[in-house]
C-alpha cells in the first residue's frame, strides 16, 4: 500500500516536471517561463520527495526531505527575483 | 645505500616536488630555492632508487600498505627508474637556468614548475589505470599553465587551445579507464595485464580510446596540431621542461598500456602497423614542417614530433618477441637523450632570445660569435636529433633500426632513417645562420651560468652515446615481455 | 521493467537533454533557466539513488552556482554574434553525429558488459581495517588516498595558476545591492555552515565527507561573495593562500610521514587511522572551500573590463 | 531561539545520533556565529510560533494549487496565458517582511515577484487580468504580524 501510495507521488511528481518542461518551451517569455520554472517543477520535486518520504516509511527521513524542498523552494524564488530583477532593469533601465 | 628502505627513495621522489610546490604557493618569493632544494633531493632519491634496481631488480610499492586490486601500486623498473633520473636532473637543471638572475623568473613560475615535475615522476612509477588518469590531469594542468605564463595573446591563446585537446584527451582516457573497470573489475596493470588475455569487445574499445586519448596528449599524428604554438610560446624554461618531458610521460604510459596491459592479448598484427603508420607520419610530417619554419622555437617544437614517431615505433617493432628489449631498449634511449637534447636547445633558444629580442631564423647571424657556448651545446643538441655518433640518438636508432631488420620489418627501417635526413636539413642551416659571419655584436651579454648549464644538459646526452652499455643495461631491467600472437 | 525504471529512464533522458538545450541555445537567460530545472533534476537524481544527503548538498550548491552563472550571462552584454552562425553549425553538425555514434557503441558494450561486482567485495572486506565505516570515505582516504591527494593537489594548482595568471586584476565586483539577496545570503550561510558540518561528520559512515562539506561550505563562501559581504581568499595575504593549500599541506605530510608510522606512503598506524582520516577531511572542507571561493573570485574578475587573462 | 533552530535542523540531518553530540556543539555554535556576523542587529524581534506555522502551513497547499495551475496553462494547446507586469503597493515598513512576502508571492498561484522596491513588489502575472492587489496585501499582513507578533499584539 505504501509503495502504490509512494508511486503516485512519484509519478505525479514526473507529470508536473513534465508539465514545467512543456511550459519552459512554450511559454513566450523568459518571465512567464519563471512561472513554469517556480511552480511546475517546485511542485514536482516536492511530490518526488514526499514519494520517496512514504517509501522510506521514517519520520527522520522525511524531515531531511522537507529541508531539501524548502531549501529548492528558496532557491527557485531567489533565482525567479534575480532573472525578473535583471529583466526588467534591461527593458526599461 | 643497500640498506635504504625503497620506500623512502620512492616518497621522497614525489614528496620533494609536491612540497616544494606547497612551499612555492605559500612563500612565492622565495620559488627558485624551494625548486632547486627538491630537484636536488629528488635527483639524490633517484640515483638510490636507480642503483637498487640495478642490484635487486624492479621495485614494487603499495601505496598505504593496501594491496591490489584494491590500492594503487607503484612499479619502478629499469626504464622508469631512468626516466625519473632525468625528470630530476633535467627539472634541476632548468630550475637552475631559470633562477639566475637577471632574468629569475617571477613566482608565479614556481608551483606549476614543481606540480609538473611531481607529477612526471608520478607518471614514471604509476602501476594503475586510473591512477595515470590522475597523475595525467595534473601534469596537464601544470603544463597549460606555464604555457599561458609566456607572453601576449598567442601565449594565452595556444593555452586554452591545449586545455581543450588535454580535456577531450582526458575525457576519452577516462572512458577507456572506466570500461576496463566495468569489464574486468581492477585497475592495476599486473592483473588486467593477465584478464586481457581474452580482451573481448570491451578491451578492444577500451584500448582504442586509451590510445586516442593519450595521442592527443602525447601529439601523436594527427592530433599534433596543438603542440607547436603550446611548446613555442611558453616561456622558455617551461617550453624545455615541455618537449623534453611532459609529452614523453604520455608516451611512456602508451607504451605500457599497449606493452603490459595488452601483453598477453592476441594484439592483431594491422593494430601494430597502423601505429607504426602513426608513428611514420609523424616523422616525416613534423621534418617537413620543421623545415618551413622561421623561427627557431617553432622550429624544435616541430622536431618534437619527429622524436615522438621514433618511440612509437616501439610497438610495431616488438612484434616479434625475440626482439621486443631491443626495441624497448632504443624507444627508452630515444626518450632519455632528447629529454636531455631538447632541454639544452629549448633554453639555448631562450637565450638567444633573450639576447636578440627574438628568434627569427634570418635575424641570428653571427650569434656563434657572441655566445660560442651555447651554439657548441646547441649543434649538440642537434647531432643527437639527428641521430649521428656519438651521441645517444645515434644508439637509439641503431637499436631501433636492428629490430626493424632481424624482426623481418624492413620497411620501418626507412622511416626511421629518413627522419635524421629531414632533422640534418633544418637544423644545419639554423646552425650554419648562427655560425655565419655578422654582427654578433648587437646581441645582449647573456649570464655565464645559464651558458654552462644548457652546455652541461647538451653534454649529458653526448655521454649517453659515449657510455651507453650501462644505461641499456638498467633499461632491460623490467622490461615488458609480452606473447601477441599475431604475425607482422 | 518495474515502477523504478519507468521514473528513471525519462528522468536521465530529460538530464540529457536540458543538458544539450543550455548548451546549445542562443540566449544566456534561456540557458541559465535549462540549467537551474537541470539542477533540479539532479536533486531528484541522488533522492532516486537513495541518497538524500548528497541531494541536500547538490541543493545547496544548485543555488549559488546558478547564481554565479546567472550573473555571467546577465551581465555580458547582448549577444550582437552574425559570425556565430555561419560555417559553425556544420562542424557543430558532425560533432553531434561522432558523440551520437561514439554513444551508442558504447551503450552497446556497456549492455554486454559481464556482470562483475568489481571490487564491492574486497573493499568490505577490507573496510574495518580503515576505522571508517562509509566505504566511498574508505576509498577516498584510505586506500586510493594517493588518488586523492593528487587531485586536491590539481585544485590548490589551478588556484595557484589562476593568480599567477590574472596577477594585479581587479578584485570581483559585487552585485548591486539587492534587499533580496541580501536578506537570502545572510539567512543560507548559516545554514550552509550548519550542513557543512554535517556532511563533514556524515563522511565517516555514509555518503558525504569533505568533497560535499567543501562544496556547500564554498557555495556560502561564493554567496557572500556575490553580495559583497565578504571578499574570496587573499593571495597577497599569507591566510589567504594557507587557506587553499592547507588541506593539500597536510594531506601531504601525514602521507609522507607514512613510511616512517606505518611502513608505506599514505599509510595510517591503524590506532590513529579514523581520527587522523576526519582531521584530514577537516582541512580538506575549508581548503575545498576556500579554492571554489578563490576561483569564482577569479572568474568573476576575469569578466571584469581591463582585466588580464584569467581563469 | 536562532541556536535551538540550528540545534534542531542538526537533529534532523544526523537523524538523532548520539555520536554527533560532540560535534554538535561546534556545527551549531559556527552556525550560530555565521548567523551573529552576518545578522548583527538585524533580530526580528518575538516571534508568534503560531502565526508563522498558520503562514507556513500554506505553503505546500499553495504549491500545489500554483503547480497545477502552471501544468493546465502548459499542456492545454491554446496555451491560455496573458502575461503581464504589475506592481503592487505593501503597506510594511521592516523590509524583511517585504522580502518575506516576496519569496511566498512567488509561490502563489499566478505570480512571480520579480522585484522588491521600497513601497512594494514587482509581480509578473501570468494572467495580467486577475487582480492580486488584495491577495497580496493579506498575505504581506499574516507575515506582518506573524514577525511582529509581540508588538502588534
Amino acid at each position: 500500500m505504501a509503495d502504490f501510495i509512494a508511486a503516485a507521488f512519484i509519478l505525479g511528481g514526473c507529470f508536473f516536471f513534465l508539465a514545467g518542461t512543456v511550459g519552459l518551451l512554450r511559454f513566450p517569455d523568459t518571465l512567464s517561463r519563471l512561472h513554469a520554472l517556480t511552480k511546475a517543477d517546485n511542485l514536482g520535486l516536492g511530490l518526488v520527495a514526499a514519494g520517496v518520504a512514504v517509501h522510506g516509511g521514517d519520520l527522520v527521513i522525511a524531515l531531511k526531505l522537507l529541508v531539501v524542498w524548502v531549501a529548492a523552494l528558496a532557491a527557485s524564488a531567489t533565482v525567479a527575483l534575480l532573472i525578473g530583477r535583471a529583466m526588467v532593469e534591461r527593458d526599461e533601465p | 645505500m643497500e640498506g635504504i628502505d625503497p620506500w623512502w627513495a620512492a616518497a621522497v621522489i614525489v614528496g620533494a616536488p609536491l612540497t616544494g610546490g606547497v612551499l612555492a604557493i605559500l612563500w612565492g618569493a622565495l620559488g627558485h630555492v624551494w625548486a632547486l632544494a627538491a630537484t636536488a633531493a629528488m635527483t639524490a632519491a633517484a640515483v638510490v632508487a636507480t642503483a637498487r634496481i640495478g642490484r635487486h631488480g624492479v621495485i614494487h610499492l603499495a601505496l598505504g600498505g593496501w594491496s591490489a586490486p584494491l590500492g594503487i601500486h607503484w612499479r619502478i623498473d629499469g626504464l622508469g627508474a631512468l626516466l625519473i633520473l632525468t625528470t630530476a636532473l633535467v627539472a634541476m637543471a632548468v630550475a637552475w637556468f631559470a633562477a639566475s638572475p637577471p632574468r629569475r623568473m617571477p613566482p608565479a613560475f614556481w608551483p606549476p614548475f614543481l606540480f609538473e615535475v611531481a607529477a612526471l615522476a608520478a607518471l614514471f612509477m604509476s602501476w594503475d589505470v586510473f591512477n595515470v588518469y590522475v597523475a595525467l590531469e595534473l601534469a596537464s594542468l601544470a603544463a597549460v599553465t606555464l604555457v599561458a605564463q609566456g607572453h601576449g595573446k598567442a601565449a594565452v591563446a595556444a593555452a586554452l587551445r591545449y586545455l581543450l585537446v588535454a580535456l577531450a584527451g582526458a575525457i576519452t582516457t577516462l572512458l577507456g579507464v572506466g570500461l576496463l573497470y566495468a569489464g574486468f573489475g581492477t585497475l592495476d596493470l599486473s592483473i588486467l595485464s593477465r584478464a586481457l588475455a581474452g580482451p573481448g569487445l570491451v578491451g578492444w574499445l577500451a584500448l582504442a580510446l586509451i590510445t586516442v586519448g593519450l595521442a592527443a596528449k602525447a601529439a601523436l599524428f594527427p592530433l599534433h596540431t596543438w603542440l607547436p604554438a603550446a611548446h613555442a610560446s611558453a616561456p622558455a624554461p617551461g617550453s624545455a621542461l615541455l618537449s623534453a618531458l611532459v609529452v614523453e610521460a604520455s608516451l611512456f604510459v602508451l607504451l605500457r598500456v599497449w606493452m603490459v596491459g595488452f601483453a598477453h592479448a592476441p594484439v592483431p598484427g594491422p593494430a601494430l602497423q597502423s601505429l607504426g603508420l602513426i608513428g611514420a607520419a609523424g616523422i616525416v610530417w613534423g621534418g617537413l614542417l620543421a623545415m618551413r619554419q622561421r623561427r627557431l622555437k617553432l622550429l624544435l617544437a616541430f622536431s618534437t614530433l619527429t622524436q615522438v614517431g621514433y618511440v612509437v615505433m616501439v610497438v610495431p617493432l616488438s612484434a616479434d618477441p625475440r626482439w621486443t628489449e631491443l626495441a624497448w631498449q632504443g624507444g627508452g634511449m630515444v626518450l632519455v637523450s632528447h629529454a636531455f637534447a631538447k632541454a639544452a636547445m629549448f633554453l639555448g633558444a631562450g637565450m638567444i632570445m633573450d639576447a636578440a629580442g627574438h628568434d627569427r631564423l634570418e635575424n641570428i647571424r653571427g650569434a656563434a660569435h657572441a655566445m660560442p657556448m651555447t651554439l657548441f651545446a646547441f649543434a649538440i643538441g642537434g647531432i643527437n636529433l639527428i641521430g649521428l655518433p656519438p651521441s645517444g640518438g645515434f644508439v637509439a636508432k641503431w637499436l631501433l633500426i636492428e629490430a626493424a631488420l632481424n624482426g623481418g620489418q624492413w620497411w620501418w627501417a626507412v622511416p626511421l632513417a629518413a627522419g635524421g635526413l629531414f632533422t640534418a636539413a633544418y637544423l644545419f642551416r639554423a646552425v650554419a645562420v648562427a655560425f655565419s659571419a655578422g654582427d654578433g655584436g648587437a646581441l645582449a651579454a647573456v649570464p655565464r651560468r645559464q651558458e654552462v648549464l644548457v652546455l652541461m644538459l647538451a653534454l649529458a646526452s653526448l655521454l649517453l652515446g659515449l657510455f651507453p652499455a650501462q644505461p641499456l643495461s638498467v633499461m632491460a631491467i623490467g622490461a615488458p615481455t609480452h606473447s601477441w600472437s599475431a604475425e607482422p | 521493467m518495474n515502477a523504478g525504471s519507468l521514473v528513471d529512464i525519462p528522468l536521465a533522458g530529460m538530464m540529457v537533454w536540458l543538458a544539450w538545450r543550455a548548451q546549445a541555445g542562443p540566449e544566456p537567460i534561456g540557458a541559465a533557466l535549462c540549467f537551474i530545472v537541470l539542477g533540479l533534476l539532479t536533486i531528484l537524481a541522488w533522492l532516486r539513488l537513495g541518497a538524500p544527503d548528497v541531494a541536500i548538498a547538490e541543493a545547496a550548491v544548485g543555488t549559488g552556482l546558478t547564481g554565479v552563472l546567472l550573473l555571467e550571462a546577465l551581465a555580458a552584454p547582448r549577444p550582437e554574434r552574425p559570425g556565430r552562425s555561419t560555417g559553425v553549425p556544420a562542424a557543430r553538425r558532425l560533432l553531434a553525429v561522432a558523440a551520437l555514434a561514439g554513444g551508442a557503441v558504447l551503450v552497446a558494450v556497456l549492455l554486454r558488459l559481464p556482470e562483475t561486482s568489481g571490487l564491492h567485495a574486497a573493499v568490505r572486506e577490507r573496510l574495518p581495517a580503515t576505522g571508517v565505516s562509509s566505504p566511498v570515505t574508505g576509498v577516498l582516504l584510505a586506500f586510493r588516498a594517493y588518488d586523492t591527494l593528487l587531485e586536491i593537489g590539481v585544485l590548490a594548482l589551478a588556484v595557484a595558476a589562476g593568480w599567477g595568471l590574472a596577477g594585479e586584476a581587479p578584485r570581483p565586483r559585487p552585485m548591486s545591492r539587492d534587499p533580496v539577496l541580501d536578506a537570502f545570503a545572510r539567512r543560507i550561510v548559516p545554514l550552509g555552515v550548519l550542513v557543512a558540518g554535517y556532511l563533514w561528520w556524515a563522511g565517516g559512515s555514509r555518503p558525504g565527507g569533505a568533497f560535499q562539506a567543501g562544496t556547500v561550505l564554498g557555495v556560502a563562501w561564493v554567496i557572500l561573495i556575490l553580495t559583497g559581504l565578504e571578499e574570496g581568499p587573499s593571495p597577497t595575504r599569507w591566510h589567504g593562500r594557507a587557506l587553499v593549500v592547507g588541506g593539500f599541506a597536510l594531506f601531504l605530510a601525514i602521507g609522507l610521514a607514512g613510511p616512517a608510522m606505518a611502513g608505506a606512503l599514505l599509510a595510517f598506524p591503524s590506532e590513529w587511522s579514523v581520527n587522523l582520516i576526519l582531521l584530514i577531511e577537516a582541512a580538506l572542507t575549508i581548503s575545498i572551500a576556500a579554492c571554489l571561493a578563490s576561483l569564482v573570485a577569479l572568474l568573476m574578475a576575469a569578466g571584469e573590463p581591463g582585466a588580464g587573462a584569467g581563469g | 531561539m536562532r541556536v535551538l533552530g540550528f540545534a534542531c535542523l542538526w537533529i534532523v540531518l544526523t537523524e538523532g545520533d548520539v555520536s554527533s553530540a560532540f560535534l554538535a556543539v561546534g556545527a551549531v555554535a559556527s552556525a550560530a556565529a555565521a548567523d551573529a556576523l552576518l545578522n548583527r542587529g538585524r533580530g526580528v524581534g518575538p516571534l508568534s510560533a503560531l502565526r508563522v506555522i498558520r503562514v507556513l502551513g500554506r505553503v505546500p497547499l499553495d504549491s500545489v494549487k500554483a503547480g497545477i495551475d502552471v501544468a493546465i496553462r502548459a499542456l492545454r494547446p491554446s496555451l491560455p496565458i496573458r502575461p503581464g507586469l504589475v506592481r503592487v503597493p505593501i503597506d510594511v515598513a521592516d523590509p524583511a517582511v517585504r522580502v518575506a512576502t516576496a519569496y511566498l508571492t512567488t509561490v502563489l498561484p499566478g505570480t512571480v515577484c520579480v522585484a522588491v522596491e521600497p513601497g512594494g513588489l514587482r509581480l509578473h502575472l501570468i494572467d495580467r487580468r486577475r487582480d492580486v492587489g488584495a491577495q497580496v496585501a493579506q498575505v504581506a499582513q499574516d507575515l506582518e504580524r506573524a514577525l511582529r507578533g509581540g508588538r502588534h499584539g
